[in-house]
């Protein structure tokens, strides 16, 4: 196997070569060719079959050398849940179809999971689809999709099996959103933004060649995607004050006249609150880098969202007045989360969303609880019966 | 007999709630509102009119002689316990009662009149955030009955007819009626972090007052007034928890996930008991908050201290809680939870965060820091 | 019915006329046979079928008068549970002998529920109960009994029909502790002490005669008995500062040296917590005296636990070293629980049997999640299956 | 290299924590425990013999040439973790850390390597609630090398051969080695709030010292002690935390309720789940701390200060949730939860509690009141 140098060796060649290159999405395809663009993919699919753990030294020199960037904020998903999901589950043809113009982000993709009536309980989806031919037509409604008025594609768990128990009748697929019948609508939130997309599949037609794994075993799949995405969160390297405690405590250092006895306390509770979340990502990290990935990072994702709230909460109460006054409420389209432009009463309401999106803290509690400490499951009710006889 | 002795609602005060929520059930729907906080006019007008001309609710804290009802703030705080269930967008609290306690404190008959019978509104020119019992602060000047100066961040100025300011004179403070429509006075709307509460900044540039009152009874009134406020936002904040708590029960109870309403499973029901638990204390709190100010009780300070530090904090963690527990569709703009939130944190910041309210408990119970 | 002021001058007159009396025993039996013991109860049977809310007032001018007093203390389970319980479900007989003893204090009595097996789940017991003849013999374990091992008579629920689910084969006994096969040990607990007992029951014989209710019906009585403990707890008048917060408030006025910051903000969230418990016990109880009987009852109850266990927290933080040195672990048998003679270790102990004794608080939160709420039951696996098939 | 990239046990310390935890396992059976706590020698002799000459624990801070294994307070402090997790009475704190850590700052070779072996054994003077990074007092006075004042509250002072005693010389502060069993040296048992671990009050009459270091260099020496004893005191926190949610959750596998494992009630396991977490930044913090001190890195005192402050409240929790959710037989003398409760919560009174390493840290990190 490859060598942290003789990776580095390459890098760097590659770099020397493409040194006068204007042409940003052709330098990234090459990029991708010569297997540069997730070392640890196969050969031939943007990667050299190197340790995952080579991939971030890599990332760091073609930074450093001002290359072309793929953009990593605006295509997370395909990148953090669809690609791992093809590489995983897809026929030779599909990998090679979808996973280059993913990674150079070309194509934009989303994740059509969540449903009005499926949120935690992922597995009770509803969205049909029914076999016509060599092809499917699926109808449903999906929520919570990011970019899902930018995106090309998109990985969708529908039911094909409502007979059948819930864990059991679903089925996986790539849908194209340019499809008829496919419609998106902005969905506004809290903040007065939409983030978010409502998605309405009517007799969407999806060929059974865009189908991933196997029929009626989606929620494998499914469980692929995003497991996948809980590896993605949390994980981050910060500086001391890194994160939204750095903002509070600059406003406490340059405006004395806010402060008030009982709130120091609360701020320095929270300032060590802060910087042991940091530590234990840290740590978190090194376990990573040691080939040890603990459950942790469903700990730091729970941390970081009792966190921030904590911390806006704060934030507005200490300045008080200007805490009552808001930046604007126009409905807009934000590609990410910024906490650091906004006005403080922005960074209050987003960082209700933290607890919620991508598993709410309940289920993530759940899933601590029971995969970790080995507690045991609630009795379950729906496990059994089919799909179809569920309450809902 | 004491303070305590009011903390029950008397059979009068649940005929008024019934007939205030039957009207707010009717006119605020959650469509209304959303339709509503966005445009220039939150208030909505035929709301306010039945409010103040068929129900009274503006007059009952006014002796009859005024063209009160003679009633009490312990009744006026039941309509703010049910505006606050609603998040009801009227002038209500600026003009009913942080202006009306000023008024009342300076026997000002015929502008109180005025607002008692909902023929006109009012209200008082200090910002939202002031701590009843810190230090009171003049930013207007006045130069004969001539005023200048800048308030920031006013609840119910944008509609009001009178501004009733507080303006620092020569020979002190004075305390003066301010006919809103007049030349020298400007009203900046503010981007308000509670949509349903708009906040004014208003400039005034050589505007007219007719003075009220001088010197300490100027400031006894205005400190009156603000602890009026605190002490009846109270009751607000107990009608927001209750409708947090309410809904997001109801909500658990249909939501089902896992084959099962959500409502069964124990943590969120311990969370949502142990809710309970704190919404029966601020029942407790705010009914004696409320019977202090109708009684001019010496216990008034402590028990407005109390209640903003602790209906405050239970207020918020209800609005929260709602948002959590009605998962995504909590965190949407189209269902009530994020106005909910909105408003029970800018209430836990108007009339003085708890932490400040601790600190003014910690001299009046001698436990100095 | 009796009003106030006829009642008032009945009292008075029985207090002229044993004016003299030196025989305290005699005083509080004539004092039961004048219906003045307590009020709501029916004629001959120490009351007069006056409305409950009167009694405050005769015990307080029974006290003003220096008369003696049954030690309520003492006897409050027998006067709180097992009083009204006989009430309810006892023969004439049953109620003729037992209910005044137990009201002058001449017999003691304590309450057999609890079991190793069956805390929370009381209805899980496994006392078994086997009918021979006129009698019953009686085998088993009970645990956390106070006042065992001075009771004359004990309050018992057994299994009689292990082969019923387990709420409807339950019968409930008179128990007389005097009995051969009734053991009472000492259960020392984290404070050294030992409050409770545990009460090991070997072929016991219990006459039917002392069977409260029918055979079976054991749930339902002792439900009544619970339901009287709940009444019991929690609506104490108090003043100001009267509860554990005045001892720390007291402490940080007369040590200056003590104080610091960060303590002094939780001081005043105790102090506020304490003073709004206070205040919805108040309206708890002018709820009761207008016959609105609420579930604040158990709100009361809960509140109170976090809070003596918060303000005792904070009290050894404010201590510091003082706060390293114990008292003593002495084992004693204390009659009743007094949190304002012992050192702050003791209280911060002592306190943590707040929300375990009579009904844990995570019980208690079910019961207002469930009863007050409406929040829908968890799936039951226990309801139909006969009891002796339940895991445990 | 920064002291974050510590925070991982190494293959060394994994070793070392197993050897500890069978001895341990062994020698501090419940039943054991209860039995010798209130004696009057609640140390296990033999277990402090295999602790410290078998197994080299004592020595682990303390360079070869001095007879130790020239390992680090990071290994240290996994021993303390297993200390911890058994509550097990040693005088490990009092010894191997505070009395080491201040002789090896005034490199006093001979006392070190006796400490380091394991035959004989040490305590510096110091009130268990002395906080590092607070101004050092000075309780007693030396007049030449004699000794006279009062040290209260002292750990693992009573079986101690030498204390290690910081005095108030006419020049400056002097450190000595004071032998404990001579005349002018009283030990009063103190009945402690943790029994595991017995606390003393030390009176010095007369006592004569052997001075080990004077002025800057003692004080230092005081100060770099307290501050590697709290360090390490979180890594004891952390042991006790961790056997008190596993304890716990072993429980409420097998204790059934309701027909259920009272562990698959969704209320309790929620607040497990959310100990958990705690726990996970608890390791984090501690190791950090200890990694500081090992290194003597710059960051030290913030690191200290975070762990004092985060673990102490942890633990305490931690202990307080074992009571809670082990029901009835968590509030008995015959089980375990008790012992661990104190023992948390004196370890959160022991150098300082919360609130105050978060004062100090105000002025670490530049957040001023």
């Amino acid at each position: 196997m490859l060598t942290a140098n003789e990776l580095d060796d390459r890098v760097g060649e590659f770099i020397t070569a493409h040194r006068d290159t204007d042409d940003a999405l052709g330098y990234l395809r090459a990029r991708f060719d010569a297997g540069l663009a997730w070392v640890h993919y196969p050969v031939g699919l943007g990667g050299l079959g190197a340790p995952r753990a080579l991939q971030p030294a890599v990332d760091a020199r073609f930074t450093a050398a001002g290359a072309p960037s793929n953009d990593p904020g605006r295509i997370g998903i395909g990148l953090g849940m669809a690609a791992p999901t093809v590489l995983a589950y897809g026929t030779e043809e599909q990998r090679e179809r979808w996973l280059r113009p993913l990674w150079t982000g070309e194509e934009v993709w989303c994740q059509l999971f969540s449903e009005p009536g499926a949120g935690s309980d992922l597995a009770a989806l509803g969205t049909r689809a029914i076999r016509d031919g060599d092809e499917w037509v699926v109808d449903g409604q999906k929520v919570w999709t990011s970019m899902a008025h930018e995106a090309r594609w998109a990985i969708l768990v529908t039911r094909t099996h409502p007979e059948l128990p819930k864990h059991r009748g679903m089925t996986y697929f790539v849908c194209d959103m340019t499809a008829p019948g496919v419609e998106v609508r902005p969905l506004r939130q809290a903040t007065g933004e939409a983030e978010f997309n409502e998605v309405f599949l009517t007799g969407v037609r999806i060929p059974d060649a865009h189908r991933l794994g196997e029929v009626g075993d989606g929620w494998s799949v499914a469980r692929t995607t995003l497991m996948n995405e809980r590896v993605a969160i949390g994980g981050g390297a910060a500086p001391r004050e890194g994160g939204m405690i750095g903002i509070v405590a600059d406003t406490w250092r340059e405006r004395p006249e806010l402060r008030t006895a009982g709130l120091h306390d609360r701020l320095l509770r929270l300032w060590v609150e802060a910087e042991a979340a940091r530590l234990t990502s840290a740590r978190l990290r090194l376990q990573l880098a040691a080939g040890e990935p603990g459950p942790e990072g469903s700990a730091a994702k729970l941390a970081f969202a009792r966190l921030n709230q904590d911390i806006s909460g704060l934030e507005l109460d200490l300045l008080a007045e200007e805490g009552l006054r808001h930046d604007e409420w126009t409905m807009r389209r934000p590609a990410s989360v910024d906490f650091t432009t906004r006005s403080p009463g922005y960074r209050y309401l987003r960082a209700k969303g933290n607890s919620i999106e991508g598993g709410t803290s309940e289920i993530l509690l759940n899933v601590v609880a029971e995969r970790v400490l080995g507690l045991p499951a609630e009795p379950r009710v729906d496990k059994d019966a089919a799909w179809k006889d569920l309450p809902r | 007999m004491s303070a305590t002795e009011h903390l029950l609602y008397t059979e009068d005060e649940s005929e008024l709630r019934s007939g205030i929520r039957d009207l707010l059930t009717e006119r605020v729907t959650l469509a209304a509102l959303l339709a509503r906080i966005e445009t220039n006019e939150p208030y909505d007008p035929k709301l306010w009119r039945v409010l103040t001309e068929q129900i009274g609710a503006a007059g009952l804290a006014v002796d009859e002689t005024h063209g009160g009802s003679g009633a009490s703030w312990r009744e006026t705080a039941v309509v703010m316990e049910e505006l606050g269930r609603s998040v009801a967008p009227t002038p209500f609290l600026g003009s009913a009662v942080l202006a009306t306690a000023a008024l009342r404190a300076v026997h000002a008959g015929a502008l109180l009149a005025d607002l008692a019978g909902g023929r006109r509104s009012a209200s008082l020119a200090v910002s939202f955030a002031s701590v009843p019992g810190a230090r009171l602060r003049y930013p207007v000047r006045a130069d004969g009955d001539t005023l200048t100066g800048t308030v920031t961040s006013v609840v119910d100025a944008g509609a009001a007819d009178v501004l009733v300011v507080a303006a620092e004179a020569a020979g002190g403070p004075v305390l003066y009626a301010v006919e809103a429509d007049q030349p020298g006075v400007e009203r900046r709307p503010v981007v308000s972090l509670d949509l349903t509460r708009p906040l004014t900044d208003i400039v005034f540039t050589g505007a007219i007052g007719t003075a009220l009152a001088r010197g300490e009874q100027a400031e006894a009134a205005c400190a009156t007034a603000l602890t009026t406020g605190a002490a009846l936002l109270a009751s607000e904040q107990l009608g927001i928890a209750e409708y947090c708590l309410e809904s997001t029960v109801a909500y658990m109870k249909t939501r089902h996930q896992f084959g099962r309403p959500v409502g069964s499973f124990q943590g969120p029901k311990h969370r949502l008991a142990a809710l309970w638990v704190s919404i029966a204390q601020v029942r407790a709190v705010a009914r004696y908050a409320a019977a202090c100010v109708a009684a001019d009780d010496p216990d008034t300070a402590v028990a407005v201290a109390v209640a903003q530090a602790h209906c405050s904090e239970i207020a918020v963690r209800a609005a929260e809680e709602c948002v959590q527990l009605h998962g995504g569709i909590g965190f949407t703009w189209e269902h009530h939870p994020h106005l909910y939130l909105k408003r029970a944190k800018a209430d836990a910041l108007a009339f003085g965060t708890p932490d400040r309210h601790r600190a003014i408990l910690a001299r009046l119970v001698d436990l100095p820091a």
